[in-house]
């Protein structure tokens, strides 16, 4: 007994569009880095939850194992980029992405 | 196919080497590696048959876009042996390069949207990590940062356009997807196109065409001389040809829809690449803005969807490459000799090293694309494609943009040439003159006999 | 029925908690919130037959993702008083973008109605063997290539994470 | 002889080689041996080809020497015309050249540029007998501009002196902007006939109705630069400047030959003129006002050279009338004679100024009677010779013009008697200030009196000679003379014939010549009274004249008004040309560019905030956009 | 075959040289350039008389794009080839007094020039001749980038940007001509002749344009000349004398070759608005001149005068004002490396160019005085001057386009004598002052350089026809082509 076929696949779209949008409006609210970060994977998970509900409308396996890629993606993603976080906070001692604007112009 | 396969084991094989310990002999051994992948590579030539299960596919297109890619690496590696000296972490560096470029054959060769995926995300987190690889120096951490968050920014974007298009399509395939489009002429799904969209726009991010190439300039500032070659010059041809393998091929039936967008964005790139490297006082950065404007050169043939476009982004990629690994090999010497990368720290080179202001000039003609170098004869191709399929505008446009180009590459000849600077000569060490020496035979070489580049197709 | 309301019920969670993950002043309270918001999606998983997926999902993301991310925020001590703050009129125009984005996504997102299954619906996709299969003989490739990748992950958090010898 | 035509102007243009080349080695008397020689040569040739051509048949033979410039249909060879009209120029020419190159070795004699001088005289001969010979328009045209070019270097000899420079300058100038109406008009006789030789154009011509517009323009257009090089009216300033040069030079130049081009070239073309009334009644108007204009200038001026100088104007306006009514003969007779006395005229104030040691001021000659006898009495018979005494050479040329005039049209002849009555008293102003009273210069210059050399003395006495009898060529048969310049000139100008008929009765001629006569003999008289009886000195500087004195005096203000009128606007475009278009507009526009590309991208660059926040606000807003695009 | 040789002789020279060291340098490069003009005459003498094209060579360069290295010489080419290879060993000779820093350097680029030049001259395709075209730019901004004068960066700068924009309009010219030749698309010029004349008058008019602004920035015509008087101030004499008495050619001659015959109906659309624009700058450049008081800065305005009574010629289309542009070409080539040459030559003596500061030096140098009125009476065009066979046959062709016109062009005739002769005047006339009292007579080099460019302009002033002579086939033929179908 599957929800996709009650609820329409509309739904999950706009569901998922929701998720993807709530985690580009942190990307732009927040000037804490780790939480930018978090939103960007909300938008990943966001971007797997409508894979999965592709997947299973096309009752299609591929869509699903696809999302097991971008988690291995997200988890790569995520290392590296505490990685650099702590890296920068070593030399600035903070994690507030305006503190690095030396470059411009 | 053999070359990802040398690529990964090459790249295996170094992080042994700090177990083993035989570092010294690590460099190289990873010349002759990449020599190696490079001859093998040759050797997937028409066998255009093996796809490996539909994931990639050896066309010329990707031979092709691999040996350029060799060769690149091969003298990017001349250039930056300092690279691998004066770091702790030799061996890390040396696998991050090999896998990125492992990476990078993914991308010039993929056939399914998870290879793409996986292509660009290998490439991409190995160059977040090498652009922060000074790790006590500031600038390299912003850079890093900057590239970071951004990049995992553009990749959701990416992601849901691949999410959108299976969803429309029921199928990560590009055979299958254009099957698709042409099978279902008039009846493709909006979301379709909502994809397409979204890919486009992930794409240009990491071709960082305007107004996605914000990332860029800090970027490539920031980054350790070397890295920045490596991204301008490799991962932006890599970029290119999966751009290239997606959107001239897969989606050339649905052009309608991105066309005028990618026609707004050359022409944003164009401008704002080479209008605003004009007042750069940096060297570094002024490259770094001029290879945004070579970008948007290459949208131009992207942007005429015909049998030109592909061996006109091939040669461009090829001659600007070149161009771009000899000149920030020499913004590197001339960097560490002087101790910044100001335009004026070249005031005197033509008298102090002739030799070196010399092929200098030769670079920059050739990025300028003046004749009889390899970047006239690139910019040709690219206006011709463009030419032909009509798009007189956006060419007038490059034509300007690149009188515009002329005019900061120029300020080096003259600070060169025109200014007083100190007289005393910098040293070249050997491996970076046989680099300039090549790259400057190639540039003219490719200048005067551009055509056995072109007839590859 | 059931189902429906609880599609209603998960989703209004998620959306409240991914809310939450962006509006709370401590980024601790962030995580958390992030967590919930995984688990929801988890259940929305488990509501379109990907169990295996959704289990997946909480032990990488739930289990080892977040975990990193709090040891992190613990490691650097963020909270309320160290938490960095954009100037109001920054904020509305961020909500006013990200507003804008949801519309235009919104609208550009129409016509799903019109795709159509090719293959009969089969309930058992979600299952471990189908996707092994498909992860084992399509995308052999891919799931080879991704071993690269983890390399370079694994490399570069190293590399980057241990203090450099002076 | 014809067939050695090309010796004539060979042989000065190999002295000018050799003078020009080792002038500076050569002793004075090698090369005035050389300059007079090779300009004795031509003279021989040119008597013997004179001789052969009376003698001959067939009146005119062209000699091509080779094929200069050919384009398309246009071709034009370098080829000779010998016929009366040019046999008699050459004769003219290194007759009166030669003559003047004897006088000048003793003129010059202490000038450290003796040599240069030659060189050029001869050149000058050398373009004035291509002038002459040439068998088309192009090859006179080089002659014209060649001439042109001597003069110049002639005015400006002494080139230490500015103002000689700029006198020079204004010649060479004033002559230009005749030259292109002369380049223009061959132009269009090449365009209309497709050739520029005599013969065919000639030939050609004669198809076209009478007044048809294209001869019109072409005529008028070659008056242009009979206007300029003949120093008529507007373009006449620059003669009286040119006096600048060694008065054998304006003996030469600015009197016996250069000047006269103008009416050579329009003679040689009669039959184009011929068929363009308009332009007759033109040159004949602009003529008659020339002579007025420039004798009224003539009565008050104080240089001897000046003085001179304006009767040469005047003279040439005679010409200009004489062409202007149709009587070509007369026009070229007056020519002749006008080279002889006018010649005469100059080499006497020539040796005048060489007695009185560069003075030229009439004002402070007087009495020179007994120093000079010679030079006296020649310069008395050369000033009845211009004054048109009866009998003298002046007379009989004078008189055909007038009586050709009096038949096309009253008016003119009234002009052409008043220009005589002015004539006679300013000449015998200038005679008698200078010769008669007594001395008003200052000692040193008395005891440096002497008679000139005899090198000069002789061609003095020649000219005179010849300006007494030079007449007899053309006696008209009203008085019994049979005008042999008449009909040896016959097949050049028979084509124009039909246009002068001769209606005048013998007794209006006489009337006329008896008018003429008494004019002359009255205004001599008054000169006489003024000058000789009551002694009247002209006003020095310093004292003030009447107003129409001192406007005479002041030449008009001509110069002054050309210079407020053409020289300082020029000089003020072109300042305003250079200073505001070129460097503010029209480089303003180029440099603009660069300018704005700089601006530009100084503000676009800081589009790079280097806020990561800022840069995925633009990101995201293009992706909406972007989006936005889609959905419409 | 001697084509090829004529093309590359300098390079290889030019390689050569550098690496020589010293002072032999200039007797090498001397040399390299009188072999190259030995070599031209013999070209001249194995030509025949007639239209076709010589010494043809035809070799495959970029096959897929229908580019090939295609050379070879007619009437029009030779006499250009010819004037090339006897300027430049002038020129050398010219600059032997002023010892220029780096001379193997210096002379290597001017033969490498030479060798763009010929290549301008003699390519047969289309696309060749814009590589050459853009080749010939390098070594004079090079040239006077490291050898010129003050403030030179952004002046020569200025010049390089300016000529690159006017070639790349041209080079989309070429672009859309070749995508109009039909089959295999080539850059062949006859198959570019065939392709813009089939288009019709309104492309052809783009095409006009577009090649048109190349040459007219090139020239320079007016109002695209401001570039040229700074350049020419600014830049050591020798490259003063590549620039005016070669480079400026490549303009006219594209004008010819590149225009005349491709889009005949471009030229009746927009030829006229060209021939006003070019007889406008001819008195606007005279009276520039006029204003002067720099005498190089004079005699570069006087040139752009000539330039823009040799384009109007050209663009009348007829057979006088083509063979008139050719010789004009040549003299005008001659009289300004002469009358640059004697810039340079009082510049060493006195330091000064400016004339007021100037005067009197024919006192102390009467020799050079009286070369120095030779080429300058070629320049104001005197008969039995090279200037004025030229210059007549101009003012005939334009005089057949428009009477008008040429009536005002031929003020220039006025003003030229006014600004030349008033030069003369304050530069040789007068009494010498203290600058021009030490003024040294001239070097044996001088004279000799002088003499030959004085023989020239009278020799070619009384025998022009050998010239004509060998255009006159070729020109004809042009306008055949050229002549409406």
């Amino acid at each position: 007994m599957s929800a996709i076929e009650i609820v329409p696949l509309n739904w999950y779209l706009l569901l998922s569009t929701v998720l993807f949008t709530i985690g580009v409006l942190g990307v732009l609210f927040r000037r804490n880095a780790i939480i930018i970060f978090m939103s960007v994977e909300l938008m990943l998970n966001a971007v797997n939850l409508l894979l999965v509900a592709f997947s299973s409308y096309l009752s299609d396996s591929k869509g699903q194992v696809f999302v097991f890629f971008i988690m291995a993606v997200a988890a790569a993603e995520v290392a590296v980029g505490l990685a650099i976080l702590m890296m920068v906070y070593r030399n600035t001692k903070s994690s507030d992405i305006n503190i690095l604007n030396k470059l411009k112009w | 196919m053999k070359a990802l396969i040398l690529l990964s084991s090459l790249g295996v094989i170094t992080l042994l080497a700090e177990i083993f310990s035989f570092k010294k002999l690590l460099y190289p051994f990873v010349l002759l590696g990449l020599a190696a992948t490079f001859v093998v590579n040759l050797f997937d030539w028409n066998l255009t048959q093996n796809t490996f299960f539909g994931m990639m596919q050896y066309d010329h297109f990707a031979v092709g876009f691999t040996s350029v890619i060799l060769i690149i690496a091969f003298l990017w590696f001349l250039m930056s042996d300092s690279f691998f000296r004066e770091e702790t972490s030799v061996t890390d560096h040396f696998a991050l390069v090999i896998f990125a470029l492992a990476g990078t054959v993914i991308m010039v060769s993929y056939t399914n949207m998870t290879m793409l995926f996986l292509g660009i995300e290998i490439l991409s987190i190995s160059m977040y990590i090498l652009a922060g690889s000074k790790k006590d120096d500031l600038n390299s951490n912003e850079s890093a940062f900057k590239y970071l968050i951004m990049g995992a920014f553009a990749t959701g974007f990416l992601l849901f356009g691949i999410a959108l298009i299976y969803g429309a399509t029921g199928s990560f395939d590009l055979a299958e997807i254009k099957i698709f489009i042409t099978s279902h002429e008039g009846t493709v799904p909006a979301i379709f196109y909502a994809g397409v969209l979204l890919m486009l726009i992930g794409l240009a991010f990491k071709v960082s065409a305007a107004p996605f190439h914000f990332w860029a300039p800090d970027v490539y500032q920031g980054a350790p001389t070397v890295i920045t070659a490596f991204m301008a010059t490799i991962v932006k041809t890599a970029a290119f040809a999966a751009f290239l393998r997606l959107f001239a091929n897969t989606f050339a039936g649905v052009t309608d829809t991105w066309i005028n967008i990618v026609w707004v964005m050359a022409a944003l790139t164009l401008l704002v690449g080479n209008i605003t490297a004009v007042m750069q006082t940096s060297t570094k950065r002024m490259l770094a803005y001029s290879s945004v404007a070579h970008a948007g050169y290459m949208l131009l043939a992207l942007l005429a969807v015909n049998n030109l476009s592909t061996s006109a982004v091939l040669f461009y990629a090829t001659a600007y490459s070149i161009g771009s690994i000899g000149t920030f090999c020499i913004l590197h010497i001339i960097t560490t000799a002087k101790g910044n990368d100001n335009v004026d720290s070249f005031n005197g080179l033509g008298k102090s090293n002739p030799k070196l202001a010399l092929i200098m000039t030769i670079v920059l003609l050739s990025l300028a694309g003046i004749p009889p170098t390899a970047g006239f004869f690139a910019k040709y191709f690219i206006f011709t494609a463009a030419f032909q399929s009509g798009f007189t505008g956006i060419v007038l446009i490059a034509i300007i943009a690149s009188l515009i180009g002329v005019y900061y590459y120029f300020r080096i000849i003259i600070a060169m040439y025109f200014k007083e600077g100190s007289d005393e000569a910098i040293t070249v060490q050997t491996s970076h003159k046989i680099l300039l020496i090549a790259v400057a035979i190639a540039t003219i070489a490719l200048g005067l006999f551009p055509d056995f580049i072109i007839r590859m197709f | 029925m059931i189902t429906t309301y609880l599609f209603y019920f998960l989703s209004f969670l998620a959306i409240m908690f991914a809310l939450m993950v962006v509006f709370s002043k401590n980024p601790v309270h962030s995580v958390l919130y992030l967590v919930l918001t995984f688990f929801t999606i988890a259940g929305h998983y488990v509501l379109l037959n990907a169990q295996f997926l959704a289990a997946v999902h909480i032990i990488v993301y739930a289990g080892a993702i977040m975990v990193l991310f709090l040891f992190v925020i613990m490691l650097l001590n963020l909270n309320k008083e160290t938490e960095p703050h954009k100037g109001v009129w920054l904020k509305a125009s961020a909500a006013v973008a990200s507003g804008l984005l949801l519309v235009v996504l919104v609208g550009s997102l129409k016509g799903a109605e019109t795709i159509v299954a090719t293959n009969a619906f089969n309930p058992n996709i979600g299952l471990i063997e189908n996707l092994g299969k498909t992860l084992f003989t399509d995308f052999l490739l891919p799931f080879e290539v991704a071993s690269i990748l983890l390399i370079v992950a694994m490399v570069g958090a190293v590399m980057l994470g241990k203090r450099s010898i002076k | 002889m014809i067939k050695l035509v090309y010796l004539v102007p060979l042989l000065p243009l190999i002295g000018f080689l050799i003078i020009g080349l080792f002038g500076k080695k050569l002793s004075k008397g090698l090369v005035s041996v050389v300059g007079c020689g090779s300009v004795l040569g031509a003279f021989a040739v040119s008597l013997g080809i004179f001789f052969e051509l009376t003698g001959k048949v067939e009146k005119s033979v062209t000699i091509d020497l080779f094929s200069w410039i050919t384009a398309g249909k246009l071709s034009i060879p370098f080829s000779f015309l010998v016929d009366p009209l040019s046999s008699l120029f050459l004769l003219i020419i290194t007759g009166i050249g030669f003559l003047i190159h004897l006088y000048s070795t003793g003129y010059m004699s202490h000038d450290e540029g003796f040599s240069r001088f030659f060189a050029y005289l001869n050149l000058f001969i050398f373009f004035m007998l291509l002038l002459v010979l040439g068998s088309n328009y192009l090859i006179m045209f080089v002659g014209w501009e060649g001439v042109g070019l001597c003069s110049y270097l002639l005015i400006g000899f002494w080139f230490k002196n500015t103002a000689y420079n700029n006198a020079a300058k204004k010649a060479f100038i004033m002559n230009r902007i005749g030259d292109l109406g002369f380049l223009l008009g061959i132009i269009l006789i090449f365009v209309t006939f497709g050739s520029t030789s005599y013969h065919e154009v000639f030939l050609m011509a004669k198809n076209f109705t009478s007044g048809a517009p294209v001869l019109t323009a072409i005529t008028l257009l070659l008056f242009v630069g009979a206007i300029g090089k003949s120093a008529q009216l507007p373009l006449y300033t620059w003669l009286p400047d040119a006096m600048a040069g060694p008065t054998p030079v304006s003996a030469l130049i600015h009197a016996a030959t250069m000047v006269t081009a103008g009416i050579y070239m329009i003679a040689r073309s009669n039959i184009l003129f011929t068929l363009a009334p308009l332009s007759m009644e033109i040159i004949a108007m602009v003529g008659a006002c020339t002579l007025l204009f420039a004798a009224t200038i003539g009565l008050a001026q104080n240089d001897i050279k000046k003085v001179l100088a304006y009767s040469t104007v005047s003279q040439l306006g005679y010409m200009f009338l004489a062409l202007g009514v149709g009587a070509y003969t007369g026009a070229v007779f007056h020519v002749m004679t006008h080279a002889f006395f006018k010649a005469l005229l100059f080499l006497g104030a020539g040796s005048v100024i060489h007695a009185m040691s560069g003075e030229q001021d009439i004002r402070h000659m007087g009495g020179l009677k007994k120093y000079l006898p010679i030079t006296q009495l020649t310069f008395l018979l050369g000033t009845l010779a211009i004054v048109g005494f009866p009998g003298f050479s002046g007379f009989f040329s004078k008189d055909e013009i007038l009586a050709h005039a009096y038949e096309h049209n009253k008016l003119l002849w009234v002009f052409g008697v008043l220009g005589a009555a002015m004539t006679t008293f300013y000449m015998f102003r200038l005679y008698f200030l200078t010769f008669k009273g007594d001395f008003r210069g200052t000692k040193d210059q008395l005891h440096h009196l002497h008679e000139s050399p005899k090198n000069m003395t002789i061609p003095l006495m020649v000219l005179a000679a010849l300006s007494v009898v030079g007449g007899l060529v053309g006696i008209p048969e009203v008085l019994g003379g049979t005008h042999f310049l008449e009909e040896f000139l016959k097949p050049v100008f028979e084509d124009s014939s039909f246009r002068l008929i001769h209606h005048l009765s013998h007794e209006t001629e006489y009337i006329l010549m008896g008018v003429a006569v008494t004019v002359m003999t009255v205004s001599l008289y008054y000169a006489y009274t003024v000058y000789v009886k009551n002694k009247t000195l002209p006003a020095d500087e310093s004292q003030e004249l009447k107003p129409l004195h001192k406007l005479v005096y002041k030449k008009y203000l001509i110069d002054e008004l050309y210079d407020n009128a053409i020289t300082q606007p020029l000089n003020f475009i072109s300042g305003g040309l250079h200073k505001v278009i070129d460097n503010q507009l029209v480089d303003g526009i180029v440099n603009g560019v660069g300018t704005v590309v700089n601006w530009t991208s100084s503000k676009v660059r800081l589009v790079q905030t280097g806020n990561i926040g800022f840069y995925i606000f633009v990101m995201v807003i293009s992706i909406v956009l972007i989006l936005f695009t889609s959905i419409m | 075959m001697i084509t090829i040789l004529l093309i590359f002789f300098p390079l290889i020279a030019a390689l050569m040289l550098l690496l020589v060291k010293g002072e032999q340098v200039k007797k090498i490069a001397l040399g390299a350039a009188i072999i190259e003009f030995a070599i031209s005459i013999f070209a001249l003498i194995q030509f025949q008389h007639n239209a076709d094209v010589q010494f043809e060579a035809n070799l495959p360069w970029i096959n897929s794009l229908g580019i090939s290295f295609h050379v070879g010489m007619d009437g029009i080419s030779l006499l250009l080839v010819l004037l090339t290879t006897f300027l430049v060993p002038v020129i050398i000779l010219t600059s032997f007094q002023n010892n220029y820093k780096n001379p193997s350097l210096f002379y290597a680029l001017v033969l490498s020039m030479q060798m763009a030049l010929i290549g301008v001259f003699v390519s047969l395709d289309g696309f060749l001749f814009y590589v050459f075209w853009e080749l010939a730019l390098i070594p004079i901004y090079f040239i006077c980038l490291l050898w010129g004068g003050e403030n030179r960066a952004q002046i020569t700068f200025k010049f390089f940007v300016y000529t690159l924009a006017g070639s790349l309009l041209m080079l989309l010219g070429l672009i859309y001509l070749y995508q109009h030749t039909e089959g295999t698309h080539s850059f062949n010029m006859a198959a570019l002749y065939k392709a813009g004349q089939g288009l019709d008058a309104v492309h052809q008019g783009y095409v006009f344009v577009a090649m048109f602004m190349a040459f007219a920035i090139k020239m320079p015509v007016f109002p695209f000349h401001t570039w040229q008087p700074d350049t020419y101030t600014v830049s050591p004499t020798t490259g003063t004398m590549l620039l005016s008495g070669i480079m400026l050619k490549m303009g006219t001659y594209g004008l010819i070759r590149w225009i005349l015959p491709v889009v005949p109906l471009g030229v009746v659309t927009w030829g006229h608005t060209a021939i006003v624009l070019s007889v406008i700058g001819i008195v606007y450049a005279s009276c520039i001149a006029i204003a002067q008081k720099d005498f190089k800065r004079l005699i570069a305005y006087s040139s752009i005068a000539h330039v823009g009574l040799i384009a109007a010629g050209i663009l009348a289309v007829n057979v006088q004002g083509l063979q008139g542009a050719m010789v004009q070409m040549l003299s005008h080539g001659v009289n300004v490396v002469g009358l640059f040459f004697i810039v340079d030559i009082i510049q060493q003596r006195t330091g000064k160019r400016d004339l007021g500061s100037l005067g009197g030096i024919r006192n102390v140098s009467p020799q050079f005085a009286v070369l120095f009125l030779i080429v300058l009476l070629g320049s104001v065009a005197l008969p039995l001057t090279n200037g004025f066979i030229g210059e007549f046959l101009l003012l005939n062709g334009l005089y057949q386009y428009s009477a008008g016109l040429t009536a005002f062009a031929g003020l220039s005739v006025i003003l030229g004598a006014v600004y030349m002769l008033r030069s003369y005047q304050s530069i040789m006339l007068g009494e010498v002052n203290n600058v021009t009292a030490s003024f040294a007579p001239l070097t044996g080099n001088e004279k000799t350089v002088l003499v030959i460019l004085c023989a020239a302009i009278i020799v070619f002033g009384v025998f022009p026809k050998p010239l004509l002579d060998i255009a006159e086939p070729a020109v004809a033929r042009l306008i055949e082509i050229a002549k409406i179908k």
